[in-house]
């Protein structure tokens, strides 16, 4: 006979699903004996629960729960003592399956029926398959959507890549060098990029973003939006006369807004594609009606359009990549840090424009200082810090803003500490962290580097910055030297972490996908679907389903490209495990139960 | 370990030493650090490390740490209940302990303490004249008692954890200096400025602990509901005034739990600020009564008064929260001597 | 101005070349003296290549491969080798100081070991002084 | 006969990471004077698009035939240059590189020197470029099989992915069974899922897949072809020996755990409750947590970084130990709720999804976490006296403390390091990718292209190039099946057409060159008395070049007379600017 023990309260993962109505479901599944809630059996007294496993006469139990993981060593435990089969302790859990919360209440019924059976719901909840569309759609071309194009189009198939921005290349674009070996990251994106400008599969649809799917797997109608770039990219030909001209500032985007740019202008020189584009929140011509220097001053007639309109398009695909990847986490809401209001306290993302060879100080790490017109920026003309404090774990890894680890700060701290050094050999650089995660390969022998390069590496997390004596004032406890350390320094750098974008939420919600509580994108299975979700045809790839460093994303948008490429060259695709109904379930793991009891 | 969490919230487990407590806190200084030092100590049950220590009562809870913790472990409740765990500690009847432990204990005594008051009225016929001489001589051996019985003989094993068992090696003019220090802190508790944001705190404090020690000297010294000097009158009233005005406003603050620090209250605090609130009122209506005269219609005011100050006097000022005002202010000298120390042993060594 | 040898380095492609980049882009600094010639195996590195260099003035020649057993193409290192101890023979006939010749195994991962390697070999052919190889030829055409 | 040359050279800033050392204007000068050179520009980004623009028109304007980029490191971009010159309609092959940011302007500290040696490297490959000849790229079918190696997790799933889309695999296992080490655990970290119920339906999907063919109790010895066509011969354990055609091959052959035999401080093999991870992973499995003495320990250290980030043993992290260690924690919580639990540790690295919320929530669980100093003290255990009620003592400085102080333990776990393989060697040479130094495979670009190799075809996926979990090699694992799905779904690919070529005028038909080719691509035509290269089966590595005595056989693109003129290049410039 089967029990059932679920498991309600779960160490801290809330679920609302409706454990009541699941109880009384459990106890209708054939051959289930007794169905308990865990606070009804002696759960904390492995002799006691033996007894009653033998009193019942229980060969198999079924833990459930959200995470019923947690208690299984115990029941493992109680059944070896009950002179029971170990490997009969199973669990049906909710989570694992993506039954979180109570509108998934029949798919939680499904993973019980099934493991109930002796069936996992992944055998029984595979999904009839259908026809598929041969085009795909890449939503976001940073370095994961990129990739994902790249493996798809390799493979002489359709692409479309939408891209928010007016360029490819994402937050990877903006990094100077990249860990743990240091080459630059323009030199090894570029390519990329270029061969996704140039490839022949390819459909780059920049400054665009979807606005709708409908349809179903194997078949999406995707609405999307081609935002007005005013600049015609057939016709321009990166001249640059309009920029130049052009009279409208505006903080960039691209350089984390550690310069100003031009109100018509071109993201970064690589950017592809190389053209124009002009910024509607910032453009005289758009704001006050009047203006119109770069259509004047641009050779080519009719490439400018100071009046284009934004366009809908629609197009039909079989299979979604999802690419957005992150947004960075806003440092100022941490007012100790003093994010805004000290102006010598300065976010990685910034550092690594000022380290950049084509960043707004041309390489050299200057001061932020005021322009005439006020504006907070980097120059040249400012002086250069001589003492540095980089701060980890800003944002992340703590109760009051972001719980999670963002997993790449650890290491881009160590690389950019390794940076100021190479740019000023004198600079005194302070590190801050809290446990130094340098887990991938070649890392902890970069860590091992870094430290032999005279960068003071310090345990503890910095509590608070002030200003003193013109300077800024970093205090931490320097836990392994057991000292209170004030460290006078003239720039912070704040290693901030990474969060989910603003419209994750809007885009899953259109898509269908279910995300995390922090919002990041859910995959069908954590460990053996890490790309997959339970709606057919839909992929995720990159940072969008948890921070993760460059070659992880990578592998993730080539995996992504795997189940696309897998549909294509069978012809069919399967549908949502999202839409299989309950019975269908219950049916099918009926089926293998009674094939797997005739085997045996 | 276990120990610890009777005397207050325990969350602490959570703590991954990541040093933000200690740096945040606006009093740690070099050779002074904590409230990471006493969870660390906590964590791994080094009860030795902990009762030696005087940090604990350098800290005055302004809630800084506990809410920046990025792990909720709540250390400024932390070093509050190792501070009633040093109270339990040095003091050596264990009264002490034993009332923080135990509610019903602490109850059992406040009950018999007032049975006591009660029994005495009953002895002497209620008879109001006979009654307030008896509590006058009472208030007086009273506080005698404690301060020798007790509280001194505390105060030197706290200076035998703290200085001598902790080995601190301290110059011989340090002692001198830190008298001086002492004897400011105890009146004003200036320290607590340090702490950000807390000027408000300090001067609510400050005012109330002014407030409480002149009824004191004009209760028990002074002989308010005795005399008829009118200055001596007012003052009375002005300083039990203060001390129920303020201690109302500290139980509103507390039930509102506005700040961070009020967040997380054990019966022993509520119990202090009850009780102060209402020795300033009673010995405000007394005198009151006195004025206006009620008293001998309304006897039973001075009974209630009497019963909470002896209550006040033999249970909370020996045993309860108001020991911390006192410990604090020698922790504050013995923190200087280890500091003194410290530089000693660094000259020394250099 | 002190004298500053010419060596000319040639690299496999798979491992010691890669080592070189890894040299550069980790920004380990060192000796300028050397110049990369890229080959797809030190295999492939033929005596008459040593000579030339030396024929066309050279200082010093270093053949860099990968380590014994990790050869992309099986054994071309080990092939290598064996020609590289018969140059030096011919060297001591030659009467060429056979440090002349370095013959180091560098992977793919050693950086590092590469620039102390061209650090060290230009030290060596500093303290051996120019080779006369080029001018004695010169002289006797 | 000497046609007319017309070469372009074009020396790239790359920002300030070139133009900063070196003066990219005046090496551009210079080399414009040599002869061939038609044209001699610098720009500030080569590889940009306008850069390759500039190239493209330069080409069709001036009418270049040959063009040389003096930029970065040919393994970074030559493909881009070769494409952009395909792109103007030139042969790919009349392209050469001067690497002159890695070997010059990253490595050197003074501009003078610095310029002086780009100049002589550009003018090298000036040199060599003027014999360069233009060089066909081929095409091969595709087989559409894939052989991967290894039946763990990667190895299935990579199986699983292609073998879904009804193309045939050939899965290897040298075990007699699948699922590698997943197969020993009990429960995977975050959400202590059950490993059990993960890999069973995965493995029956393989079994029952009739496109995955399994071979259980093999090895593989040699793998013999190239990208698109391998073959190799295998003998199962039933000692038939098969054949196997295939165009593709995924390493996925994982890791072993390290032997912490080696690790004297922690006498593990002479305390007999001193046990690794792997082992403690079967007790829980099994459900009975008990000393060898048959006791439920009361005490229960775990010791992290055993074998790891330490220069005596492994310097680098291996990833997911301490994972495992906290989900041990958990697990011993739950089988043994009165169990004091230690976890000593160096760093904690909870760093995946789900992972550090997995460790707050595990730290608030009376588990006693201690710090000790992973490279220079590492804890000692020894037999504890009779007085201390307990099994063991564990020796060590507490960092967070400062405290020395000693541990009491009934049982210590050792979370050991993962390492290579012990046939990485022997894999490595089969189907040829090169390892590092701690025998890990090498991909081909560790961001850009995590999972190829340098040879094409071979694909390397999960732990066998460093330590990974669960959801990361399965990752790779699909990474490297649609690459290959992809070639499967063009039906061909291009192969490499540098190889060697023989000269029947000239050879002797001596043989040297038969004997010293390690790929049996060249043979001996008896009756034409002359060696024939086998073009297919060349990969280039010219060893025959060097060795043929009459200089019959050339390897092309790195023909005698482009690498001598190379020299000559390198050292004339040298010399004639040491000189001034």
């Amino acid at each position: 006979m089967t029990g059932i023990i679920f498991t309600k309260v779960d160490n801290g993962y809330s679920g609302a699903l409706d454990y009541n109505e699941l109880f009384f479901y459990a106890k209708g599944i054939p051959g289930v004996g007794p169905v308990w809630y865990s606070t009804d059996v002696p759960l904390y007294d492995k002799q006691a629960m033996a007894d009653l496993i033998k009193e019942q006469q229980l060969k198999r139990i079924v833990v459930a729960g959200d995470t019923p993981g947690m208690v299984k060593p115990f029941l493992t435990g109680a059944m070896v003592i009950a002179g029971n089969n170990p490997e009969d302790v199973v669990l049906a859990s909710f989570r694992e399956y993506g039954a979180t919360d109570n509108t998934k209440i029949d798919r939680a019924k499904g993973i019980l029926f099934c493991i109930a059976l002796g069936v996992t719901f992944a055998e029984a909840a595979l999904p009839e398959e259908t026809d598929v569309q041969p085009d795909t759609l890449v939503i976001g071309g940073g370095i994961a959507g990129i990739q994902a194009s790249l493996e798809i189009a390799n493979g002489n198939q359709k692409v479309y890549l939408v891209e928010r921005t007016g360029t490819l290349g994402g937050h990877m674009a903006m990094f100077d060098k990249t860990f743990p070996t240091l080459d630059c990251a323009a030199c090894i994106l570029t390519p990329k990029m270029v061969e996704v400008g140039q490839h022949p599969n390819i459909e780059i649809l920049t400054y665009s973003e979807v606005k709708g799917v409908t349809g179903e797997p194997g078949n999406y109608k995707v609405k999307i939006l081609n935002k007005a770039r005013r600049v015609d990219l057939a016709t321009c030909i990166g001249c640059g006369i309009c920029t130049e001209k052009c009279p409208a500032k505006a903080p960039s985007e691209f350089d984390n807004g550690t310069t100003l740019r031009k109100a018509i202008y071109i993201p970064f020189p690589q950017a592809v594609p190389n053209k124009y584009l002009i910024d509607a929140d910032s453009c005289t011509y758009v704001l006050k009606g009047k203006c119109g220097v770069c259509v004047k001053v641009c050779p080519v007639e009719g490439c400018i359009d100071l009046d284009a309109k934004d366009q809908e398009m629609e197009i039909t695909v079989g299979n979604i990549i999802v690419a957005t990847g992150f947004k960075p986490f806003d440092a100022g809401k941490i007012e100790r840090f003093g994010y805004g209001k000290y102006p010598q306290v300065i976010t990685s993302l910034e550092l690594e424009r000022l380290i950049n060879a084509a960043g707004p100080t041309e390489g050299n790490i200057h001061f932020r200082s005021q322009d005439k017109k006020g504006n907070w920026i980097f120059s040249v003309e400012s002086g250069m810090p001589k003492s540095f404090a980089i701060i980890h774990c800003v944002g992340s890894r703590d109760e009051n803003y972001n719980k999670y680890c963002s997993r790449v700060c650890c290491m881009y701290s160590l690389k950019l500490a390794h940076l100021i050094k190479e740019k000023l050999e004198d600079a005194d650089v302070f590190e801050y962290y809290i446990d130094m995660r340098a887990f991938g390969k070649g890392y902890e022998e970069f860590y091992e580097r870094i430290e032999n390069e005279g960068i003071h590496i310090v345990r503890g997390r910095t509590a608070k910055i002030e200003e003193r004596n013109g300077r800024l004032m970093v205090r931490s406890e320097d836990i392994l030297n057991d000292q209170l350390i004030e460290q006078e320094v003239d720039m912070v750098v704040l290693s901030i972490g990474l969060e989910p974008r603003e419209d994750a939420a809007e885009l899953a919600e259109m898509l269908g996908i279910s995300t995390e509580e922090e919002g990041w994108f859910t995959e069908a299975n954590y460990n053996t679907d890490p790309v997959n979700t339970f709606v057919g045809g839909i992929t995720i790839a990159g940072v969008c389903q948890g921070p993760k460093d460059i070659p992880d994303a990578v592998a993730q948008g080539s995996a992504a490209a795997a189940r696309v490429l897998q549909s294509i060259v069978k012809g069919k695709i399967k549908k949502s495990i999202k839409d299989m109904p309950l019975e269908k379930i219950e049916e099918k793991a009926k089926q293998f139960s009674n094939s797997m009891e005739g085997k045996s | 370990m276990k120990e610890m969490s009777q005397y207050g919230m325990g969350t602490w487990n959570a703590c991954f030493h990541c040093g933000n407590c200690t740096a945040v806190c606006s009093l740690t200084e070099e050779g002074i650090l904590f409230p990471r030092k006493e969870i660390r100590a906590l964590q791994m049950g080094l009860e030795d490390k902990l009762a030696t220590s005087v940090e604990p009562w350098l800290c005055y809870y302004c809630g800084d740490c506990t809410e920046t913790c990025p792990r909720d472990a709540n250390p400024g409740e932390l070093m509050m209940s190792v501070r009633r765990w040093l109270t339990a500690k040095y003091d050596w009847t264990g009264l002490a302990g034993l009332f923080y432990k135990s509610l019903s204990a602490l109850i059992i005594a406040f009950v018999l303490v007032a049975i006591g008051i009660v029994a005495m009225g009953f002895v002497k016929d209620f008879n109001s004249e006979a009654v307030m001489y008896f509590g006058h001589i009472l208030e007086f051996y009273l506080i005698l008692t404690v301060f020798t019985i007790i509280l001194i003989p505390n105060i030197l094993r706290m200076f035998y954890f703290t200085v001598i068992k902790a080995k601190v090696n301290a110059p011989f003019g340090s002692y001198i200096a830190a008298i001086g220090n002492l004897i400011t802190h105890m009146f004003t508790q200036v320290k607590t400025l340090k702490c950000d944001k807390q000027t408000v705190r300090w001067l609510e404090h400050f005012l109330l602990v002014m407030g409480y020690l002149g009824l004191l000297v004009i209760t028990v010294f002074l002989d308010w509901f005795g005399t008829e000097n009118q200055i001596i009158i007012y003052m009375g009233y002005i300083t039990g005034g203060l001390v129920f005005v303020f201690t109302f406003l500290l139980m509103i603050s507390r039930l509102s739990k506005a700040r961070e620090l009020n967040k997380y209250s054990q019966p022993t605090d509520w119990f202090f600020i009850i009780w102060l609130f209402l020795m300033g009122f009673t010995a405000f209506l007394v005198r009151l009564f006195i004025d206006i005269d009620l008293l001998n219609d309304h006897f039973w005011i001075y009974m209630v008064h009497l019963i909470v100050v002896s209550q006040w006097g033999m249970l909370l000022v020996p045993f309860g929260k108001w020991t911390h005002f006192l410990y604090r202010s020698f922790a504050v000298s013995f923190a200087n001597l280890k500091k003194a120390a410290l530089i000693k042993k660094l000259a020394t060594a250099a | 101005m002190s004298y500053e040898p010419t060596i000319v380095a040639f690299l496999c492609n798979w491992c010691s070349y890669t080592g070189a980049d890894l040299a550069g882009t980790s920004r380990m600094k060192y000796a300028s003296n050397v110049r990369i010639i890229r080959v797809m195996c030190s295999g492939r590195v033929d005596p008459t290549f040593v000579l030339s260099a030396f024929k066309e003035g050279a200082d010093g020649v270093l053949i860099c491969g990968c380590h014994p057993g990790d050869c992309h193409y099986h054994e071309g290192n080990y092939k290598c080798l064996r020609r590289y101890h018969l140059l030096q023979k011919y060297f001591q006939q030659m009467g060429l100081d056979k440090d002349r010749l370095r013959l180091e195994w560098i992977s793919a991962s050693e950086g590092r070991q590469f620039a102390e390697l061209v650090d060290s070999y230009t030290e060596t052919v500093k303290n051996l002084g120019p080779c006369k190889m080029k001018q004695v030829i010169e002289t006797l055409t | 006969m000497e046609e007319e040359k017309r070469i372009g050279v074009y020396v790239c800033w790359c920002g300030t990471n070139i133009a900063k050392m070196v003066d990219v204007v005046d090496v551009a000068k210079e080399i414009g004077k040599l002869p061939n050179v038609v044209i001699a520009k610098d720009y500030k980004y080569m590889c940009s698009d306008p850069g390759q623009e500039l190239i493209i028109k330069d080409i069709k304007e001036h009418n270049l035939d040959r063009v040389v980029v003096s930029a970065c490191s040919p393994r970074i971009h030559e493909l881009t240059f070769r494409k952009a010159l395909q792109n103007a309609g030139l042969n790919p092959y009349m392209f050469e590189m001067a690497n002159i940011r890695e070997q010059v302007s990253w490595v050197h500290t003074d501009r003078g020197e610095a310029t002086r040696k780009a100049k002589s490297l550009v003018a090298a490959a000036v040199n060599r470029i003027t014999w360069h000849e233009s060089l066909d790229k081929r095409t091969v079918d595709i087989n559409p099989a894939t052989m991967i190696i290894g039946g763990g997790i990667a190895g299935i799933s990579a199986a699983l992915e292609i073998g879904n889309s009804g193309r045939k695999i050939f899965l290897i296992e040298k075990e007699n069974k699948l699922g590698g080490h997943l197969a020993g655990v009990d429960l995977t970290f975050p959400y202590m899922y059950s490993a059990d119920q993960i890999l069973k339906p995965l493995i029956k999907q393989v079994t029952n897949n009739p496109n995955i063919e399994v071979f259980l109790n093999t090895q593989i010895d040699e793998v013999f072809g190239y990208v698109g066509n391998f073959e190799t011969k295998i003998t199962p354990g039933d000692g038939k020996e098969v054949e196997l055609k295939f165009g593709n091959v995924i390493v996925a052959s994982g890791l072993k755990p390290y032997d912490p035999g080696g690790i004297e401080n922690y006498g593990y093999g002479k305390l007999p409750n001193v046990i690794t991870s792997l082992e403690f992973e079967q007790m829980l499995k099994k459900g009975k947590i008990v000393t060898k003495e048959g006791a439920e320990p009361k005490n229960v250290a775990i010791i992290h970084c055993v074998g790891s980030r330490n220069k005596d043993y492994h310097e680098y992290c291996s990833r997911i130990c301490c994972m495992t260690a906290l989900k041990f924690s958990n697990q011993l919580r739950s089988a043994l709720p009165d169990t004091n639990i230690f976890e000593c540790y160096a760093d904690i690295r909870s760093f995946g999804k789900g992972c550090e919320e997995f460790y707050a929530q595990t730290s608030r669980k009376d588990i006693m976490f201690l710090m000790f100093d992973q490279k220079n003290d590492l804890p000692r255990i020894r037999k504890a006296e009779t007085m201390d009620e307990c099994d063991m003592l564990i020796e060590f400085n507490e960092l967070l403390s400062g405290e020395d102080i000693e541990v009491p333990a009934d049982m210590v776990v050792l979370m050991v390091a993962l390492e290579a393989q012990e046939n990485a060697r022997d894999i490595a040479h089969a189907v040829g990718v090169s390892m590092c130094g701690n025998e890990f495979y090498i991909e081909r670009h560790p961001k850009l292209d995590p999972v190829a190799t340098t040879t094409d075809g071979v694909y390397v996926v999960g732990g066998c190039q460093s330590p990974k979990d669960i959801p990361d090699s399965i990752s790779q694992a699909r990474a490297a099946a649609a690459r290959i799905l992809a070639t499967i779904n063009i039906g061909q690919v291009e192969v490499e057409v540098t190889t060697a070529v023989v000269n029947e005028d000239i050879c002797c038909g001596c043989q040297t060159c038969v004997n010293v080719c390690p790929y049996t691509a060249i043979s001996f035509d008896e009756e034409k008395g002359v060696s024939v290269v086998n073009e297919v089966l060349c990969k280039g590595c010219g060893t025959c070049g060097s060795t043929c005595p009459t200089g019959a056989i050339r390897s092309r693109h790195f023909t005698d007379k482009q690498i001598l003129s190379q020299i000559e290049g390198l050292m004339s410039t040298s010399i004639e600017l040491q000189e001034v």
